[in-house]
């Protein structure tokens, strides 16, 4: 049923240019990757390496250039056609059936069968290998949709690596990973590579990419600003010149905030209906809490109890010292003026299909409101426009859809929202997943000069160093429920060394 | 604004009827069912025949594409703009078919609610038509004499919304009741006439449950007649006696098998020829409905016509058309002597 | 343009596929889509029938377009209410017969003033469509299928109640109502029509609660963690297609001159045409959050205008359906390549 | 035990659970319930709803709609009893010409959806009054009354308590639920429904799937359009007026998303039986007509109701990320 690894791919990309309707998504790009080289594709959102990665992939074809694959010309015209020429890859966007099992979707593109007819048990075989390798402990019956999004993830690079193609695409593969996983997954990639298979990694976390590549491509606003240079002599400022055309800013020195008072909000022995337990925790105004956890620990959950979206059955909620009961989201939101920026931002952080205004002021209409609930375009525009230059929200106008929007562009506006509403406890959920470095360091800014302002700020976070740099205090959380709270002193060996015993230990 | 009301658009088309009747010429009938119904398609026969023999210049059959109230109506509208000048309508709703009457009535038209009855007040010159009731009456009745007076019968009728259904239910118990206790009626099922697929299943489920307790059907509605006579072929019994309703050719196969004792005939023939004919001779001559008439009343109307219906048994099925145009031919000897005051 | 000086800085290198639909987006959006299509072939459908369709523009022909658009927008508006949380309602007929039954029983049996009758009966039918949303709502059904329900429940309950008999004996200024002409050619049931599509174009406009029903329709999951009360934004959106149901109920009964169960069909299922057709040739999404009034209500006028046009042709009444669909196919098809057309000539320059 | 465990989680359990109980109730409040005669009333019609009712459903799993389901069946019914009246040809050419004639307006269906990129509501939406208009222009109403003694025999005969038509409708459902559960093409329909640019990016070919569905779909509406002439004894051109409210609701009922992705044939089996069971509840019990729409209204939502309760608290409803 599979195709031998015989040997790598040697994948050229010469002068390729793509247009779409009034962009030049690609302009004159060239990509060498030698047979079993791991190879950087980096770049900020929007710089055109998705529409690269399409083109090698068959979902669009090139105005001019060419794709050579080990020297022959190929022009997919397909995904298809470029998955039979040995072509994996791991899309930015989730691309799984939600409905249909693990198994399933790891064997969507070549289905095992006996007598004509999916062999289910065959897949399923299959499928565990492939599950191991990534040490991903998942019943491949499972249906994708009661999966995690880091377990949802895994197996999408699971459902590349199973083509056992001789050319491994991957775009943002770790987003959603610990690093633990991510190591697993690096080595696994190594070990590929090492067995001739040719790869290469789109990621925002530079780290990542000293620690797996050797040779990177670096694209700007659609043109090469570097061609296939190996890493090694390079340095991390090097890449982000190339990146972004200038130094990277020096991270500001965070404020401590103070913990006069009662705590904005302050949880007593709080269970929910999904599990958690005897959770008690406090945020203060001023002050950012960071909130660790491997995948499954129930963080984002605990975050959606706090928000009124799951029951809270047990213990009891203080806002400024106060007994509350969260009826529902709205109470929570309109009347205890908590917000919650969610993980899953296309998802149900944003509405894509309407405009940056709409998304902005729709926590505030009910407050806009005039006689019989009059809203005009100008009262929602003067609310949402501040924004634009407070979070420098970069869009043409307040009335572009939000689905049009860069990643990082989409971030702020899902923060601006809950800035709109004057929200006092801010749960942020990995506000970073995704987002070029650029936005990345401005969005740890605007955490920042939250808390400053006198917000109480949770973020949830995956990413260490970033929870490490941004939080005065961090929790760990563990199986639903809470096992340890600290003091972060920015220091990250310490840090990072105190929750690893907390989750480990 | 209500005296824009009596200005109708019409108003050209008024002037052209008026000229017409001057001239006894250019008389165009419309003859408009409520829908695409197998009933009907006699009356395009009659209407071409009265358009040859009365000199009409047109006598047509035009046939909203599905069974719509409100699509009823606009063609109604279409054809008063298209210039037809006499209009044969079978009421889609025995209430709101008066408002496109009206309309019509104030434009100079006239109608003949045919088939059916409109409900008084009505500005129809008349109804034209099998008194539904009472068919349904003189079947059950058929039915009973042939049962031999007593047993148990089941009625399947037509869709509730139509008023006419609560007639025929009322009919069929009048019969029952009239029958001495002989007769008793175990069930009503109603609703049924709207496709044939419902009919099929739900007179079988009940043929099927009940059956054995089952001397007599009768049914009051095209397609409840034909799903029976199907249902009683396909179990070969011709112990139940059945009456059905109007002139399928499944219904009339199964007359002349004996799987069904009879059926009670409408006229759908005679509605369109002698309606064509009345048209010609109001709008083209001048002539004027005899308000005094020996009309016949019925639930909805007090100026009633019969068309015409009998019960057509084993006797004569074959040439059942001829049956009807006797009829007709019957019912024009007298008509206009009867119903009509001429200049 | 007071949000566009905000931005100082050049706009960011959108995706690929943004491009598109950023250019499209001006073209078509939540609000007004392809209305410039729809407005070109209602002109050429207009041209072509006044010329070769005998009488059509005769006023009586206008005048009975002008009704019925009157009803048959009200029916398209209503369903287009409710089409906004991606659902749907097939009690719409049901609930509009229903509504206007009632308005015959509060005016015929009970004697009330004209004006009281007709504001119960617009509030029975809010109130039957609220009960379809808290339905939807609680048991988190499909409306498919609560609507199925109760479409029959509604009905039936009407038949029951009524003995399936209208009321014919309305007051004389109702039935006048329904027959007025203005100048000869418009029907006042039109600026009904009008007089709702403007209050739904306020409300997703102008109106808090609009606004928050389409972003709930849009994205149920971000609305709600945007804590809008989704849920009872989803009982207000099936109430006010329930309410407007019943106006058109109502504007049925007036053109028919009496309030019968009939005039819907059975189940009231005839109105189930009219209601989507319009509202999706206009632009509104049936995956809910995107409405277009002014679309609902062109396409309605499309339609009429088609079907009307067709008859006076004279094709034949059996084959007026083919004609129908074939015409209706090629419209949008046309239109399909305009709109793209039209796309590639904006980036052009 | 896993086999077991899934079962329970299935969403047919409940309705089946549905289906078992209010049989038992009927037959004991009705034993004729059980009659051989009854038995046959019932898979009579649940072979032709069940035939159309899938038509839907594989169109449902793609996450469109087939508006022109009814007039696919009704176009080759009359076509069916034309091609037989009128030319005379033999049963077997005859239902050949149908089948091709289903198929092709289904492809027609699809192909226009593909191509014009528009949603196949307003396409279907069309294709339903052109071919409604086409079955009603060539039989001008009447029905075609020139039916092949072998069909008439065929849609009424019985084989021992079973009627003829289970020998197609059983097939065709086994087939359909091997077709979606086993066969590549299937899974890739479903696949595609559930998420149509993951499909894409899986080398899955979009014109293909909608156009496999919508053929699909045509097909069976030519066979239920064709089997409803074997019941009638005659061809009507009001055969599939009705189809389209029941084509979805028997699919929904069973489990099916509107959205697309996701059919069980099972559920879709189950929910025709249930709503023939009240259908039959209602005739038997011999409930006042006046009463039978409020009633047939109540009982589905109570059965659709039942089927959700349990399947929450099984914690299997489907998985809403909120409250």
């Amino acid at each position: 049923m599979s195709r031998q690894v015989k040997s790598g791919l040697q994948v050229e990309v010469r002068g390729v240019s793509k247009a779409f309707v009034g962009v030049q998504a690609l302009d004159n790009v060239n990509l060498t990757v030698g047979a079993g080289q791991i190879h950087a594709l980096l770049g900020e959102n929007g710089a055109g390496k998705s529409t690269l990665i399409k083109i090698l992939t068959g979902v669009h074809q090139p105005d001019s250039g060419k794709v050579l694959l080990d020297g022959r010309e190929m022009a997919f015209r397909t995904p298809r056609e470029a998955i039979a020429a040995g072509i994996g890859v791991v899309h930015q966007e989730r691309n799984l059936i939600t409905r249909f099992s693990v198994a399933e979707n790891i064997t969507l593109e070549d289905p095992p069968t006996r007598f004509g007819l999916f062999d289910e048990a065959a897949a399923v075989a299959a499928t565990r290998k492939w599950l191991d390798l990534l040490h991903l402990d998942t019943d491949p019956r499972t249906p994708v949709s009661r999966l995690s999004v880091a377990q949802v993830q895994l197996v999408e690079i699971a459902k590349a690596l199973s083509l056992e193609s001789r050319f491994l695409l991957l775009d943002e593969p770790t987003s959603s990973l610990t690093p633990h996983e991510t190591g697993t997954l690096f080595a696994v990639l190594r070990r590929l590579a090492a067995d001739g298979v040719t790869i290469v990694f789109v990621s925002h976390k530079l780290e990542e990419v000293f620690e797996l590549c050797t040779h990177v491509t670096v694209l700007r606003d659609g043109r090469n600003a570097c061609d296939s240079r190996p890493l090694a002599g390079m340095t991390r400022a090097d890449v982000v010149r190339l990146m972004i055309g200038r130094d990277e800013r020096a991270f500001a020195a965070p404020a401590i905030g103070t913990r006069s008072g009662p705590p904005a909000l302050e949880l007593r022995g709080v269970a929910t209906g999904l599990g958690h337990k005897d959770i008690t925790l406090q945020a203060h105004a001023g002050e950012i809490l960071g909130l660790y956890g491997l995948v499954g620990a129930g963080r984002s959950e605990l975050a959606r109890a706090i928000i009124g979206a799951v029951p809270i059955t047990a213990g009891e909620v203080r806002i400024d010292g106060k007994p509350e009961r969260i009826r529902d989201v709205a109470d929570a939101v309109r009347r205890l003026g908590i917000g919650y920026v969610s993980e899953d931002r296309k998802g149900d952080g944003l509405i894509l299909a309407h405009d940056v205004a709409a998304n902005i002021a729709a926590t505030v209409w009910h407050r806009l409101g005039k006689f019989l609930g009059f809203v005009s375009d100008r009262m929602q525009n003067t609310t949402a426009a501040p924004f634009l230059t407070s979070l420098d929200i970069r869009t043409p106008s307040l009335a572009q859809r939000v689905g049009n929007l860069s990643g990082g562009n989409q971030q702020k506006v899902s923060v601006a929202k809950w800035l709109a509403a004057g929200s006092k406890v801010l749960i942020v959920d990995e506000p970073t997943v995704g987002i070029d470095i650029r936005s990345k360091a401005y969005l740890h800014d605007l955490i920042l000069k939250l808390a400053r302002d006198g917000a109480a700020v949770i973020v949830i976070s995956s990413d260490m160093p970033e929870l490490v740099m941004l939080a005065d205090r961090i929790a760990v959380m563990k199986g639903f429920r809470l096992v340890d709270t600290f003091d972060n002193a920015r220091e990250y060996t310490a840090a990072s060394q105190r929750i690893m015993q907390a989750i480990h230990g | 604004m209500m005296n824009v009301k009596g200005i109708l658009a019409g108003a050209l088309l008024g002037a052209a009827v008026l000229g017409g009747a001057a001239q006894a010429a250019d008389v165009k009938v419309a003859l408009v069912p409520g829908g695409p119904h197998p009933y009907f398609a006699n009356w395009e026969q009659g209407g071409r025949d009265a358009m040859k023999e009365f000199g009409l210049k047109a006598a047509d059959y035009r046939v909203p594409a599905k069974w719509e109230l409100g699509l009823q109506n606009q063609m109604i509208e279409n054809l008063t703009a298209q210039g037809y000048n006499g209009f044969l309508i079978f009421p889609g709703d025995p209430v709101a078919t008066n408002s496109p009457m009206a309309d019509l009535q104030s434009a100079g038209i006239p109608s003949i609610a045919t088939a059916g009855c409109t409900k008084d007040p009505s500005p129809a010159l008349f109804c034209f038509g099998t008194d539904t009731g009472h068919s349904a009456y003189l079947g059950a009745k058929e039915l009973i004499k042939a049962m031999g007076g007593k047993g148990t019968i089941v009625h399947f009728t037509g869709n509730l919304v139509d008023p006419n259904t609560q007639l025929r239910m009322d009919a069929v118990a009048q019969a029952v009741a009239e029958s001495n206790g002989g007769i008793k009626l175990l069930q009503t099922i109603a609703d049924i006439d709207r496709t044939p697929q419902e009919a099929d299943e739900k007179i079988n489920a009940l043929l099927a449950a009940r059956g054995k307790d089952i001397d007599g059907i009768i049914t009051s509605a095209w397609l409840p007649a034909v799903s029976s006579a199907t249902a009683l072929r396909r179990i070969g019994d011709k112990r139940i006696k059945m009456v059905g309703i109007d002139h399928d050719k499944v219904v009339l196969a199964a007359i002349k098998d004996g799987f069904v004792h009879g059926t009670m005939l409408q006229n759908p023939y005679g509605q369109a020829y002698i309606g064509s004919y009345v048209m010609e001779e109001i709008v083209g001559h001048g002539c004027k409905v005899n308000d005094k008439a020996p009309f016949k009343s019925n639930a909805l109307t007090k100026r009633f016509i019969d068309s015409g219906t009998g019960f057509q048994g084993i006797d004569g099925v074959d040439d059942f058309q001829n049956t009807m145009k006797a009829v007709t031919a019957e019912l024009m000897k007298t008509f206009k002597a009867t119903y009509l005051i001429c200049p | 343009m007071a949000a566009l000086n905000t931005v100082q800085t050049p706009s960011p290198r959108p995706g690929e596929r943004d491009a598109a639909s950023a250019a499209s987006r001006r073209l078509s959006g939540i609000f007004g889509s392809n209305l410039v299509g729809l407005l070109i072939a209602i002109a050429v459908f207009v041209l072509l029938f006044g010329f070769f369709a005998n009488g059509f523009l005769s006023k009586v022909n206008l005048y009975s377009i002008s009704r019925s658009i009157g009803i048959d927008g009200v029916i398209g508006l209503a369903m287009m209410t409710v089409l906004v949380t991606g659902g749907l309602n097939l009690g719409l007929g049901a609930i509009g017969v229903c509504s206007a039954m009632g308005v015959g029983w509060a005016l015929q049996s009970l004697g009330l003033p004209i004006a009281v009758s007709m504001i119960f009966g617009v509030l029975l039918g809010a109130a039957l469509g609220a009960v379809n949303g808290l339905i939807v709502v609680t048991t988190r059904l499909h409306s498919f299928v609560v609507t199925l329900a109760t479409m029959s429940i509604f009905f039936g309950t009407m038949i029951l109640l009524s003995g399936a008999n209208g009321f014919n004996a309305l007051p004389r200024v109702l039935t006048g109502f329904g027959r007025i002409r203005m100048y000869g050619v418009v029907s006042p049931l039109l600026l009904i029509m009008l007089l709702v599509a403007a209050l739904l174009f306020y409300l997703y406009r102008y109106t808090a609660l609009g606004r928050e029903m389409l972003a709930a329709g849009a994205n149920p999951f971000a609305a709600k963690l945007s804590g809008l009360p989704v849920e009872r934004l989803f009982v207000c959106c099936h109430a006010l297609c329930g309410g407007i149901g019943a106006i058109a109920g109502v504007m049925a009964s007036l053109r028919n001159g009496a309030i019968v169960p009939s005039m819907a069909g059975p189940l009231g299922a005839d109105w189930l045409l009219p209601a989507f057709l319009a509202p999706v040739l206009g632009g509104t999404l049936l995956t809910g959050g995107g409405v277009s009034v002014s679309g609902a209500v062109l396409g309605c006028v499309f339609v009429e205008i088609i079907t009307r046009g067709l008859y006076m042709l004279q094709i034949g009444e059996f084959w007026i359906q083919t004609a129908l669909g074939l015409v209706l196919l090629g419209a949008i098809l046309l239109e399909r390549g305009r709109a793209a057309m039209a796309l590639q000539r904006s980036i052009g320059r | 035990m896993n086999a077991f465990r899934r079962m329970l989680r299935s969403d047919s359990l409940g309705l089946a659970l549905v289906v078992l109980l209010g049989g038992a109730a009927l037959s004991i409040a009705r034993p004729e319930f059980l009659t051989a005669y009854n038995i046959d009333v019932i898979l009579v019609g649940f072979c032709l709803t069940v035939i159309y009712a899938l038509g839907q459903g594989v169109i449902i799993a793609i996450g469109h709609m087939n508006l022109a389901l009814g007039a696919t069946g009704c176009l080759v019914a009359v076509s069916f009893g034309g091609a037989m009246q009128v030319w005379g040809l033999p049963v077997w050419a005859a239902v050949i010409f149908g089948l091709l004639i289903g198929m092709f307006c289904g492809f027609v269906n699809g192909w226009l959806t593909h191509k014009s990129g528009l949603t196949s509501f307003i396409i279907t939406l069309a294709t339903m009054s052109i071919f409604k208009g086409i079955s009603l222009g060539i039989t001008e109403a009447q029905p075609f009354y020139g039916v092949a003694e072998s069909v008439k025999a065929f849609g009424s005969d019985r084989w021992g308590p079973l009627p003829e038509t289970l020998l197609v409708a059983l097939p065709i459902v086994i087939g359909l639920a091997v077709f979606l559960g086993r066969m590549i093409p299937g899974r890739q329909m479903l696949a595609f429904g559930g998420n149509p640019s993951a499909a894409e990016l899986s080398g899955i070919s979009r014109a293909r799937m909608v156009i496999l569905a919508h053929t699909l779909s045509g097909l069976l509406a030519a066979i239920a359009g064709m089997m409803s002439v074997a019941r009638l004894q005659l061809a009507s051109p009001a055969i599939g007026d009705e189809w389209l409210i029941a084509s979805f609701a028997a699919p929904v009922i069973g489990g099916a998303v509107l959205s697309g992705g996701h059919l069980s044939v099972l559920g879709t089996c189950l929910g025709v039986l249930i709503v023939s069971l009240i259908n039959q509840a209602l005739v038997m019990l011999a409930v006042d007509p006046f009463y039978v729409q409020v009633l047939l209204g109540a009982l589905i939502l109570g059965a659709v109701g039942l089927n959700r309760l349990r399947e929450s608290r099984m914690g299997n409803a489907p998985v809403l990320r909120l409250s």
